[in-house]
């Protein structure tokens, strides 16, 4: 038995990749919401709402109803969204300051922020603006205000670092983001709400053993 | 499809109950949602606490539902009635509580509500009655007083035009609270003089993004009365 | 002698009208200044400003830019002043809501305030929203945001009340709208800065001797 | 006659100040006065604390001002040059001071400034190490932490039109901090790609009115650069 092999024997699963990642989340957008996505995989989740589903995604620098990024030769440069890509605005759709952007974050008039995350602990607190590396300086950007603002919070990342350590714990090692502030977890393994009780499994990839999940994570899973 | 428009007043006031607190915008006759306010009148409710600059204007709207008994307080900067002794006769027969509030206090209360600000300082009060039982406190050698967000169950707002998303303009020195208010509502119930076609508004020019409106009804009733 | 003759005699000057304080008022309003005017005679002093001096009046309901007032068949029936007037708008003038409006009190943007009062004491505390009188609610609208947030608050007011009692006064018996607010007060006798030491004169009606004015003003009148 | 549009840059900075604190608005490079920032390296003003969103784009601007090491101090939210290492290495060399402020708390205390209000309570940074020493306050059982107006002494402001008078507009995302900063200096002042003539810009679309704006010079840039 050649070592590829026996790779593939041990994985009797397939996790998901960003796009399968990115798929997963959106199914469970429901047209009407108000949506800002954070930078990286969050981004993607557009991409898979249908266009017939309505959803009105926001942007921290002063734009609601983004739409799909423009082809090459139809960039409008003075039209960027948050992680400073070039986006289209919907029918619909309006511009406004910082500080109106921030009071529709602040005030509870989102429905949802998916965010990325370094660790999301059991009782929801959220790590993701500072890893301590003393390579780059600290930076923060909206993440903040989203995680303590928005009506729900989804943090969606892989479910282990590159490592191999849980991302999933029962305590933050990085520095917080915000405390008990994340509704539900969507990772490249399984879904999860955030309860009382810990991480209650939603659903999981295919093949995945719930012991196996479980060797992965570090916080407690309930059922 | 998102579609905030309902096809009637009644459609539009559906669930209001007593004890709510109704924020309600216009300034003198101009921006007054009235049409909201009768239909207000024709739900029944009572108990209401009004968020109102002034106690309503003429017969109609929040004149009238003061006149009928239905609010047990207001919370305002002026709480007079132009041409009516409507609100003054309540007041002096105790049916009805004031809580008084300077102008600016009270749009930055409102404002501050539909911001997810709790509380925040200003120098409008200090050393007046007014400032009767609040917070202090100094910054820069400067006495500022404490002030809280004012939310509502419900706003009541006049647009000038809207669109199935929310999406509002208002007209000339009809703006005034309506904005701030539709900000600050578990759910801002909007009277549009005009519908436009989503995407008809200019997205440079949209004073209220439909984000924080949840109810829309065609009312055109022209020019202000009064 | 009858006792018309006799009390023209006795009155070697004679008080400003309305108008004549008005337009008091709006001489030592220089070009560039953004201005509040409050109901009343302050709202009079807009009348004159020389058109070809560009003043920028504001109004508590959003509107900065006012204009003359309109020609009956001109009346744009959406366009209002705080004090519930219908105005005309300026070229360059502009709308907004009523927290921006405020914003720009109460963040010093306005050069000056123009309020009416009913009494003003010699360390410049200003008393004009209630008198407590049983007969009406207290109603205190804009004054006290206007009255702390304006670069400066000017006064406009009769020297005394119509009992004859002084109404600049060494401390108010009315409650106060702000305290140590007034830069200047403008009455149908005289013109005083508030300073440490008390009113200060800065003109008086031709006429009126000092000895006459300082026995119907209860605060010092200095020179 | 009021007439705020002034003949260049080197005028429309006369006055800056060694140790000023500068508002500098833009987000990504989008709304960015770079050519008011060039202006600024000009002058030779040195010590200064800046307040922006993030610490420049490419190697204009607010990233050449920071790498000629005009910058003493650094208020931001993502202190980041994109496509440099400018800022990072003057991090590293203790060359700069940062004060790391989420991105919502810190366009709220700009329009706080200008607004007049010198504090206010917000639940973002709660539990968090940017909790560090700052006070809180619990209101209907909910922490909060006070945080305080950020008044600049100059606001670099990017427009899309002005007029005499200092009416601007924006163009789309060129909006962000620049509107906020603009009420909260004590002298703004603006580069704008248009001048309109007084009476142009539609009063019910002016986004700063002039009473917030001290100096307006004309720079036809064209489309944001980076």
């Amino acid at each position: 038995m050649s070592a590829e092999t026996q790779g593939k024997q041990q994985l009797s699963y397939i996790p998901l990749d960003r796009t399968g990642l990115a798929r997963r989340v959106a199914a469970d957008i429901p047209e009407g919401w108000v949506v800002n996505l954070g930078i990286g995989v969050p981004t993607l989740v557009a991409d898979y709402v249908p266009a017939d589903r309505e959803v009105i995604f926001h942007s921290e620098n002063g734009v609601l109803g983004i739409g799909p990024k423009p082809p090459e030769d139809q960039i409008e440069r003075w039209l960027i969204n948050a992680g400073k890509q070039y986006v289209t605005l919907r029918s619909g759709g309006s511009y406004f300051h910082h500080a109106d952007s921030f009071a529709m974050i602040r005030g509870g008039h989102l429905d949802l922020c998916v965010l990325g995350a370094f660790e999301v602990s059991e009782t929801g607190d959220i790590a993701n603006w500072t890893t301590l590396s003393t390579e780059t300086a600290p930076a923060v950007g909206g993440a903040m205000d989203l995680a303590v603002g928005a009506q729900r919070l989804w943090v969606v990342m892989e479910h282990v670092t590159k490592d191999g350590r849980p991302r999933l714990v029962q305590k933050c090692s990085y520095p917080l983001t915000a405390p008990q502030a994340v509704k539900r977890v969507y990772t490249n393994l399984a879904t999860f709400d955030i309860t009382q009780d810990g991480f209650k499994l939603l659903d999981m990839v295919p093949g995945l053993t719930l012991t196996e999940l479980q060797a992965v994570t570090e916080g407690r899973i309930i059922c | 499809m998102i579609n905030k428009i309902v096809r009637s007043v009644a459609e539009a006031l559906d669930g209001v109950r007593d004890g709510a607190l109704v924020l309600v915008g216009g300034f003198g006759a101009v921006g007054q949602s009235n049409q909201l306010l009768e239909g207000l009148i024709e739900t029944g409710v009572r108990d209401l606490t009004i968020v109102a600059n002034n106690a309503g204007y003429g017969n109609v709207g929040l004149a009238r539902l003061l006149k009928l008994e239905r609010v047990s307080k207001i919370i305002c900067s002026f709480p007079r009635i132009a041409g009516s002794t409507t609100f003054e006769e309540l007041y002096k027969a105790n049916k009805i509580a004031l809580e008084l509030v300077p102008q600016g206090t009270l749009a930055e209360r409102i404002r501050a509500a539909g911001a997810g600000i709790p509380a925040f300082y200003t120098a409008t009060g200090v050393g007046t009655e007014l400032a009767k039982g609040k917070k202090s406190a100094e910054f820069d050698g400067k006495t500022y007083l404490l002030e809280t967000a004012l939310k509502g169950d419900i706003a009541l707002i006049e647009a000038w035009k809207a669109d199935r998303w929310g999406n509002l303009t208002y007209r000339q020195s009809g703006r005034n609270f309506n904005p701030i208010m539709a900000t600050a509502a578990r759910t801002t119930i909007v009277q549009s003089q005009h519908i436009a076609e989503l995407g008809e508004l200019d997205p440079e020019t949209i004073v209220t993004p439909g984000i924080f409106v949840e109810r829309v009804v065609h009312i055109p009733h022209g020019d202000p009365q009064g």
